[in-house]
């Protein structure tokens, strides 16, 4: 179990970079925040394998605020945008 | 886990203090951001970074089982935290407003009440 | 329980969260900022008294013994400062009454001032590291919120530079604060101090020392870190200037104080060195910023960094005379300093501007305004018998007991320069004659600060002045018991063990706190 | 069987989530890389909470882990179509392999006026609605 | 009586007003009456003073730091406060009808009585402090008299120059006296003067004696601080005649004489007072025949005679320190008559141009008897007082040691330019040629001419009668000036000796001098561009540089750069952090790898968000960047045991990204703003920084010497705090009174936001640009 | 002319406002036990009333809110926070010392901590609400 | 009668949520849900006939995972294979749908698929947009969405 739990910790970690590296490349700021919200999901899947990991269930209170509160940032950068904000790329 | 963590918070430091040199406003403001949330980490940090133990006592029970993690740092770093999001939220709505009032980005522009 | 220990922070809590909740009604607000702040100096009589009577109280906050919970705890020191801060707000709260405009106060004026009392008193009267932030915050951002009152364009130029560098110096305090939790495992001072005192690690103690010697040192406007008061503390409201002017950059110098008499004396030496060449630079930087300028709130804005010097030395020459030298500079320069800033509201208001060169006429006009402005003018740059010679005399005698010939030379020179500013806004503003093109105009002044007219002789802003006025006189003519209070606060600061004990309980011992003892420190 | 099955969804959860990321990075315009993530991420998601559930068994855990799907199946889509409407409306390229684009032609970027293509000359016109602002 | 006869005086100050409504224009005899009753008291002490008794009087003061007002009365005291009661009087009266009318005569009373009691205070101080106060307080009230027509720029800048002067004097003091406590063991003059201590032989001697020597001169205007004095004359004239002839100058006089028991004799002591007190005469002398007008010919003849007690104090023998008492008396006694005579004409023609005088002695023959009477004893001519005490001085003057045949040439020179300027002063105005002058001149009221025609007549009794003065006080101020008994016998004719044929000469030398003043001065013209290179103009450069300094420190220091700023913070920072971490101790560093692999990316993911925020080209990526960084905090703050905190993070970052981006839109795009060498240096700035921080937290990490307090926390948090959440438990019980302070901070930051926001500054009505500007330039 | 929202956000904001309201309390009741408490609630809760304020704009939120202004907001929790410090006073312990009540008839405790949390979490909110709410009004009224 | 419902499932998701499952908790749970209601109450009209739907929310629950992991393959795949063989667009398809609630639901469902993503809702809330990954089959791509949308609405109506 402690191999999964292993092997799903790096492939989520790789997600997380390459993630990132669609933040750094954009090329707009729509995929950024795309990549923002896939990284804030994986953070979640990260998340929960911890809890899995250490048993501790207190840690999934982290993942259910990503997962209902998460998605405002985007709808903040959306709103943004609506409103005629520059796009910056 | 501290040492690369006392590397990654130097970078933050350090990220934070070159965003601070600039002359833009909005880089000041994100270089202030950026040096909060080192400082947090600088706490966090050097208390120690204990795995899978948070300071949660199990129900039923009058103490953790095993050692746990350093809850008074936590306790700081949530205080500080929030404090940093008010004073930053502070911040950033002042420098668009001094934005609006001055109509530059530039600090450089922004020296009149010095000399 | 000792309640008058921790009034002083609840009660201007209490104002601050009353009026922000009644921010529709502006006679409540108003009501509030007086009854509030009578209330506030009542209390911290009562701590004063007490302190006499049995040299530190102590409260145990959430009933927590320290070091466990946070304790407030008041010694002579504390006490002064805080039966100032009481004596402060009563007065800008009644200036406030004539100063201030409908706009300021329906956004928050008297809550933000009550709240800014708070974080001061709190900041005097902490034992504990982070508690001290905590309260350094609350009377920062409570000042970031007075000082943009109104949204001059000049406010926010200021307000950006006063933000971003205080901000740097609580993050550097922060950053501090949690080594010093990482490396002696307490945020309590007291406790903090008998644990760095056997640390084994003294090279660290010496950079927590040197940190916080910055991060204060910012919040001081000591030399070089002061840029940033210069900048800002002409631009806000002028009843919002005095009380920064009085109280804020004062409360830094508590904190080098506290800081480096309880928990730091033993590295001494080092950061002695640094703070007498530290004071030294800030007087004679701050001295000269002001006789350059032309400004009246301008000037003292650069001589508060001046006297911030000052009040350094005191702690760098380390004797208790130079402490009490220190603390009397202290107590003299938040009431001078204060008035001085209020007399030039007066004085804008009469004349429309702060600025010299357009100014003139006032000796004739209005000689009680001279009067005062006479006796905090001169009091600031140490003519005797006024409040600020004894300050001036007390830290050259320590000065030269101490040996320090040269720095005491400095402190001598920047009376002079003083005695140039001052003389140079008396001669402008009160004796010249008002030049031709900016005659006082024969109706009523629009003020500034907001669009409501005011008849210029409001005795509210006058009443406040005379007060300040007669302390300046009367802080020298009466010093004797001040004195013996600055004495004490000396002989205390000198020997932290009486604190110690009075927060940690007489029997405590540093031996629980050690995961094992020190070879050295085993006693038989 | 029961750490067969948590490996398994833990696994595949993972996995999931890396396709998300392999997407975002290689699908070449801003629309496509929009189908990986909200899908792809919300199912690794589910997954991993599915594996959570199976683990502790408890019921207020599994109550926590099912709030969790529920919330992302509610959000995901919801924060997907926010950006992808912003960023197609404020002119995100379409990849060059796009056949077909039925809603430029309804859409006027002066007013954000989007027509269905169904109006009857009686409906056309925009009628204003509660929300709209004043 | 004696705390009455100093502290009195402030309380009648105060009341001055209130007389004034009472009394009108007779206020002035009123006040005098005052000075006039204080003089009787003193000349009733004075048998007591001539048996040697000395009276004393101590007041608690500020006793912890060992401060008492005390005062004594001994001969030197005794001469001081006659002076100043009996000049004092006939001043007051004398201002009553030179400022008869003048609106500012209340203002006037209440200073000049100030000025009064700070004076008496001064020579009857005892204690250190109380002699320190009463200086200061002399400076203070002469400042506001010299800038008694403060609408004049002239009288302003006098006012201030003479106030700085003798201001940074009293700093001297300051120390000196300090130094003097600290070395006699006592903050009482007398102990100090009768202490067993020899202070000559003391380390700090020289340091000590300096600082009080520079404060004396400083005071007493001598060379190179004598310009003040001549300035000071945009004073009123009768300010000039009490302030600047018979009292406040003399103040340093006072003070060196005071301390000439237990400071005088040494090589130092009487090398520095002999020289410049020669010099300062000469000075004075010369000065004096340069100039016209008539305040300013006093005020340098003033300038000699101070440089003449200076020198006598310096030579210090028995017959020099007499010799002193009698100058001080007589110049004080010619000095006021002639200066009130010089208000006399100056209020009566309107000019103080001497020259523009001529021919008035018909029209005010009183005046001019006063004048030729107090001008007679200015040059030194028998009978009167001024003879004796220049003989006197004379004699002294051949007594000399060190700089002997320099003393005695400066002594000889000065005299007769002295002669001259007596000469002038009576004999221009009041004979010769009528001239118009501005005003049409006639005899001045008697309030006037009072106190000239009394201390004229003082100066011709003491000359035909010296034994009066040589009896009384002037013994007993000898004694207290030598620290031992001394006999004064005085005489007008002393036998044909040398000084008698110095003065015969001196005289025959003035006269000539008098005779081709006009021819003389034309030719002194030419030296003006030397005299203008002076100690005055030392001052000048010294008020120039102190601008130009300060300019050139705010325009380096204070220059509105605001990264300047922080660099200058942040280069503090390393420096302190740098040399005590690295420098001045060992470094000591705990290290220990373990780590794994997702932990590792989470960490870099954060540090990437950070350094990509730092160097991202649009403000949105930045932002993006932001909340990247965020989330990674959060994942390791979870990752690390702390759930609280990780949602925290997590709640607050959206936040922050929300409210950036709300704000953003109002903001202007990045631009790049600063040159790649500027980069450069701010990533080594900025990397030096990081370095520092990662060490001081190995370091710090390291140490595990104490037990943590928050053991305690956790072992209680379900026993007395009833919480299992051991962090809230901490927020809410433990540690409540931060989260109170937090709540509050979060609230102050909504109120200035809503301020900010919504409170603009009101759109001021059409005004000219000016006050627009005023408000936001310096 | 810029839409507050579309159809779609519209309806998710008012399916998850109170849903997110509901969890704010709920990690507001318990953060005693488990993660949460008054910060975190009062975080949730802001985020909630920001996501309604970007679907339907400020004066729909200012409705929903009906009298109570976020300023209220602040001035209540500032004072449910202070209401925690003084009932210590009443039995002569140091102030902020932690009372328990039992109410009877229900196994429930009251307490000062508790007091204080919500006090934290009303002031929370209403902090931030006012931020977000203030700076999205000035920018409607601008131009 | 919607409200009641609300109520009822408000309070449930306290009780699981708090996962204490005494009637104590329940009753906070009904407090705390009305509370919620009472302050959402002027905006929400659509929430007719709710509780008789459960067997088919199971229903229509396995229909969609089934969608779900297919369609994901195929994305996976495609994004996996270096040439692309999707074939994107955008679509308009006219919905069935009418209330806010429905209209929400069936565009979150699409989007939630693989290979569909909802754009916007035209304003007269005749027309959905939706981007389209693999065009290669319109006609089957629209009936696979119509299905979608009748299941969907079959649940609420
Ligand atoms: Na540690
Ligand atoms: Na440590």
């Amino acid at each position: 179990m402690a191999t999964v739990i292993l092997i799903s910790q790096v492939l989520m970690g790789i997600a997380l970079i390459l993630a990132f590296v669609r933040v750094v490349r954009g090329p707009s700021l729509p995929d950024r925040v795309v990549a923002l919200e896939l990284f804030a999901s994986i953070v979640v899947g990260l998340v929960g394998v911890y809890a899995i990991r250490t048993d501790v269930s207190s840690f999934l209170d982290a993942a259910i605020v990503i997962a209902l509160m998460g998605f405002l940032a985007a709808i903040g950068f959306a709103r943004f945008l609506e409103r005629g904000g520059p796009r910056d790329d | 886990m501290e040492p690369v963590m006392a590397v990654a918070v130097g970078l933050l430091y350090a990220a934070a203090i070159f965003l601070m040199l600039r002359r833009s406003i909005v880089k000041l403001v994100i270089g202030l951001i950026l040096l909060s949330n080192a400082a947090n980490l600088l706490i966090f940090t050097t208390a120690g970074m204990t795995r899978g133990a948070p300071p949660l006592i199990p129900e039923g029970l009058s103490a953790p089982l095993g050692p746990v993690a350093d809850p008074l740092p936590q306790a700081v770093v949530l205080t500080a935290i929030v404090i940093a999001f008010g004073v930053l939220a502070f911040a950033v709505v002042l420098i668009r407003r001094a934005y609006e009032i001055v109509k530059a980005d530039d600090l450089d522009k922004m020296k009149e009440t010095d000399t | 329980m000792r309640p008058e220990v921790a009034l002083p922070v609840l009660l201007p809590l209490l104002s601050g969260a009353i009026s922000l909740l009644f921010w529709r009604s502006r006679p409540m607000q108003r009501f509030t900022a007086v009854a509030g702040n009578l209330a506030l100096l009542g209390v911290s009589l009562w701590l004063l008294v007490s302190v006499i009577q049995e040299d530190y109280v102590v409260i145990q906050m959430g009933g927590w013994q320290a070091p466990f919970g946070i304790t407030l705890v008041a010694d002579m020191l504390s006490a002064v400062m805080i039966v100032l801060t009481g004596l402060m707000g009563l007065v800008l709260s009644i200036y406030s009454l004539a100063s201030t405009g409908d706009g300021h106060e329906r956004f928050g004026y008297y809550p933000l001032m009550h709240l800014l009392l708070a974080g001061v008193a709190g900041a005097f009267l902490t034992g504990d590291v982070f508690n001290l932030y905590v309260w350094f915050e609350v009377m920062l951002v409570a000042s970031f919120a007075l000082l943009i009152l109104g949204g001059e364009k000049a406010q926010m130029e200021g307000a950006i530079k006063y933000v971003t560098l205080n901000l740097l110096a609580s993050v550097i305090f922060l950053s501090a604060v949690g080594l010093l939790y990482g490396m002696v495992g307490t945020l309590n001072m007291a406790d903090a101090a008998q644990r760095l005192a056997v640390a084994e690690h003294q090279g660290m103690v010496e950079v927590l020392a040197v940190m916080f010697m910055v991060a204060f040192g910012i919040k001081a406007a000591a030399f070089p870190l002061f840029f940033w008061l210069p900048a800002s503390y002409h631009t806000p409201p002028v009843a919002v200037s005095a009380l920064f002017a009085g109280l804020l950059t004062k409360v830094g110098v508590y904190a080098l104080f506290r800081f480096f008499t309880l928990l730091f004396d033993q590295t001494l030496g080092y950061t002695q060195e640094l703070l007498i060449w530290g004071a030294a630079l800030t007087m004679v930087t701050g001295v000269l910023g002001a006789a350059a300028q032309f400004e009246f709130r301008r000037i003292l804005s650069f001589h508060i960094v001046s006297q911030i010097g000052y009040m350094i030395l005191g702690l760098a020459l380390y004797t208790p005379l130079a402490i009490a030298g220190g603390i009397f500079a202290v107590m003299h320069n938040m009431v001078v300093k204060t008035n001085l800033f209020l007399i030039s509201g007066i004085t804008r208001r009469l004349q429309g501007t702060y600025e010299l060169k357009k100014m003139g006429g006032l000796y004739r006009e209005r000689p009680w305004l001279a009067v005062a402005f006479f006796l905090s003018a001169f009091s600031l740059a140490g003519v005797p018998p006024l409040s600020g010679f004894f300050a001036k005399f007390v830290i050259v005698r320590a000065g030269i007991e101490a040996e320090a010939y040269v720095v005491t030379a400095v402190a001598l020179l920047v009376g002079l320069m003083t005695l140039y500013s001052m003389v140079k806004i008396w001669n402008e503003v009160f004796w010249k004659s008002l030049p031709e093109d900016n005659l006082v105009p024969t109706e009523e002044v629009v003020v500034g600060d907001d669009s409501r007219m005011v008849p210029p002789s409001l005795w509210l802003m006058y009443l406040p002045v005379a007060v300040l006025a007669l302390f300046a006189l009367l802080i020298g003519v009466l010093a004797e018991p001040l004195m013996a209070m600055m004495n004490q606060i000396g002989e205390q600061l000198m020997n932290p063990q009486g604190y110690i004990e009075a927060v940690l309980g007489a029997d405590v011992g540093i031996e629980d706190a050690l995961i094992e003892a020190p070879d050295e420190e085993v006693s038989p | 069987m029961i750490e067969t099955i948590k490996g398994f969804l833990i696994l595949t959860g993972a996995l999931f989530m890396l396709l998300a990321a392999l997407g975002i990075l290689r699908l070449p315009d801003l629309l496509t890389r929009m189908h990986a993530t909200t899908k792809a991420a919300a199912l690794g998601v589910i997954l991993i909470m599915l594996a959570v559930a199976v683990h502790f068994g408890e019921v207020a855990v599994v109550a926590r882990a099912f709030a969790i799907i529920v919330f992302v199946l509610m959000t995901a889509p919801v924060a997907a179509h926010v950006i992808g409407r912003a960023g197609y409306f404020v002119g995100s390229k379409l990849w060059s392999g796009t056949v077909k684009d039925e809603l430029r032609p309804n859409y006027d970027p002066l007013t954000h006026e989007l027509k269905s293509g169904l109006e009857t000359d009686s409906n056309a016109v925009h009628q204003p609605r509660e929300n709209d602002p004043k | 009586m004696m705390q009455f006869a100093v502290l009195s005086g402030f309380v009648l100050a105060a009341f001055a007003p209130l007389f004034h409504r009472w009394f009108g224009e007779r206020v002035s005899f009123v006040l005098a009456a005052f000075p006039a009753a204080l003089a009787l008291w003193f000349l009733g002490q004075m048998p007591a003073v001539m048996r040697g008794e000395v009276l004393f009087l101590e007041l608690d003061w500020v006793p912890s730091l060992g401060m008492s007002l005390s005062f004594v009365i001994d001969g030197l005291a005794l001469l001081f406060a006659l002076l100043i009661t009996v000049i004092g009087t006939f001043v007051l009266i004398y201002a009553g009808g030179y400022l008869k009318g003048h609106r500012d005569l209340v203002r006037f009373h209440i200073v000049i009585l100030a000025f009064m009691v700070s004076m008496l205070g001064l020579v009857l101080a005892d204690g250190l402090l109380t002699l320190f106060v009463f200086w200061e307080l002399t400076s203070i009230t002469s400042y506001l008299l010299i800038g008694f027509s403060h609408a004049d720029i002239e009288a302003r800048k006098s006012a201030r120059q003479g106030l700085f002067v003798t201001f940074a004097g009293g700093l001297a003091l300051m120390a000196g006296l300090v130094l003097l406590g600290n070395a006699g063991g006592s903050w009482s003059l007398a102990e100090i003067n009768a202490g067993g201590i020899d202070l000559r032989e003391h380390d700090l001697y020289l340091p000590m004696l300096l600082c009080l020597l520079l404060a004396a001169f400083t005071k007493s205007a001598q060379f190179p601080f004598h310009f003040w004095l001549p300035n000071a004359m945009a004073a009123p004239t009768p300010v000039s005649a009490y302030l600047h002839s018979a009292t406040m100058v003399k103040a340093g006089i006072y003070l060196l004489a005071r301390l000439q028991p237990s400071l005088g004799g040494t090589e130092a002591w009487v090398g520095i007072l002999s020289v410049v007190g020669a010099v300062t005469m000469f000075t004075g002398a010369f000065l004096a025949v340069r100039h016209t007008n008539i305040k300013k010919m006093l005020a340098y003849s003033t300038v000699m005679a101070l440089g003449t007690l200076t020198m006598l104090l310096g030579i210090g023998t028995e017959g020099a320190l007499i010799t002193f008492v009698t100058f001080l008396l007589a110049h004080s006694l010619y000095k006021g008559a002639l200066f009130m005579v010089a208000g006399i004409l100056d209020h009566e023609t309107g000019t103080k141009d001497i020259t523009a005088m001529g021919g008035l002695r018909p029209l005010m023959p009183v005046t001019a008897v006063v004048a030729i009477i107090a001008a007679l004893s200015l040059a030194g001519a028998p009978p009167l007082f001024g003879f004796i005490a220049k003989e006197m001085m004379f004699e002294a003057a051949l007594e000399a040691e060190v700089f002997g045949w320099l003393v005695l040439l400066l002594a000889f020179v000065s005299a007769f330019l002295t002669i001259a300027v007596a000469a002038i002063i009576a004999l221009r105005p009041f004979f010769g040629e009528r001239r118009t002058t501005p005003r049409v001149a006639h005899e001045a009221p008697l309030s006037m001419l009072l106190g000239p025609a009394c201390l004229a007549a003082l100066s011709l009794l003491l000359g035909v009668l010296p034994v009066l003065a040589g009896m009384g006080v002037l013994t007993a101020a000898a004694s207290a000036v030598m620290g031992e008994p001394v006999s004064v016998y005085l005489s007008l004719w002393h036998g044909i000796n040398l000084p008698l044929v110095m003065s015969i000469v001196t005289l025959a030398l003035g006269y000539l001098l008098f005779k081709r003043w006009d021819r003389v001065r034309a030719h002194l013209a030419r030296l003006d561009p030397v005299m203008a290179r002076g100690p005055e103009a030392g001052y000048e450069a010294f008020m120039h540089w102190v601008t130009v300094v300060s300019e050139w420190q705010t325009r380096i220091l204070q220059n509105g750069y605001m990264r300047n700023y922080i660099l200058v913070m942040v280069l503090v920072l390393i420096a302190l952090l740098g040399n005590s971490l690295l420098l001045r101790h060992p470094l000591e560093i705990a290290f220990e790898l373990d780590v794994r692999f997702h932990e590792v990316v989470v960490v870099a993911m954060m540090v990437l968000g950070a350094l990509f925020a730092a160097i991202a080209r649009s403000r949105l990526s930045a932002v993006v960047s932001v909340g990247i960084m965020g989330f990674s905090i959060a994942l390791t703050f979870i990752l690390f045991s702390a759930p609280d905190l990780g949602i925290t993070q997590l709640l607050v970052e959206t936040l922050t990204v929300i409210l950036l981006v709300l704000v953003l839109f109002r903001l202007p795009r990045f631009a790049s703003l600063s040159t790649p060498l500027e980069r450069v240096r701010d990533v080594l700035v900025a990397g030096s920084v990081g370095v520092l921080i990662t060490l001081l937290i190995l370091t710090a990490w390291g140490i595990d010497q104490f037990v943590p307090i928050s053991e305690y926390m956790i072992e209680n948090s379900v026993p007395l705090a009833h919480g299992r959440n051991i962090v809230n438990v901490i927020l809410v019980d433990y540690r409540s009174l931060d989260t109170l302070g937090e709540i509050f901070v979060l609230a102050l930051a909504a109120i200035g936001v809503i301020a900010m926001l919504k409170l603009r500054a009101p759109v001021k009505p059409a005004k000219p640009a000016a006050q627009e500007k005023e408000s936001s330039h310096g | 002319m810029v839409k507050s929202g579309t159809l779609i956000l519209h309806t998710a904001a008012r399916i998850l406002m109170p849903l997110q309201l509901l969890f704010s309390v709920f990690l507001l009741l318990r953060g005693h036990d488990e993660p949460g408490g008054g910060f975190i609630a009062g975080l949730v809760a802001a985020g909630a009333f920001t996501l309604y304020l970007f679907a339907f704009g400020v004066s729909a939120t200012r409705e929903v809110l009906r009298m109570v202004d976020p300023r209220d907001l602040i001035g209540m929790g500032l004072l449910f926070g202070m209401a925690s410090v003084f009932p210590a006073w009443f039995v002569d312990q140091p102030f902020l010392t932690a009372q328990w009540w039992t109410i009877p008839g229900i196994d429930f405790y009251a307490s000062t901590p508790l007091i204080f949390d919500i006090g934290v979490y009303l002031a929370v909110l209403g902090s931030v609400l006012a931020m977000v709410m203030t700076l999205m009004e000035v920018d409607k009224d601008e131009p | 009668m919607t409200g009641a419902i609300w109520n009822l499932l408000l309070a449930l998701a306290w009780v699981i949520l708090s996962g204490d499952f005494s009637g104590l908790n329940l009753v906070v749970g009904l407090v705390f849900g009305y509370i919620t209601l009472v302050l959402i109450e002027p905006q929400v009209d659509a929430l007719a006939g709710y509780p008789a739907r459960v067997p088919r929310i199971l229903k229509f629950l396995g229909f969609f995972i089934k969608e779900l992991v297919q369609a994901n393959l195929r994305v996976g795949f495609d994004i996996l294979t270096p040439p692309w063989h999707m074939k994107p667009g955008v679509i308009a398809m006219p919905l069935e749908a009418r209330t806010e609630l429905e209209i929400t639901m069936v565009a979150n469902l699409i989007s939630l698929t693989p290979g569909t993503l909802s754009l916007d809702v035209s304003d007269d809330r005749k027309v959905l947009y939706i981007h389209a990954m693999f065009l290669d089959d319109e006609e089957e791509l629209r009936r696979n969405l119509k299905e979608m949308e009748y299941r969907a609405l079959e649940l609420f109506r």
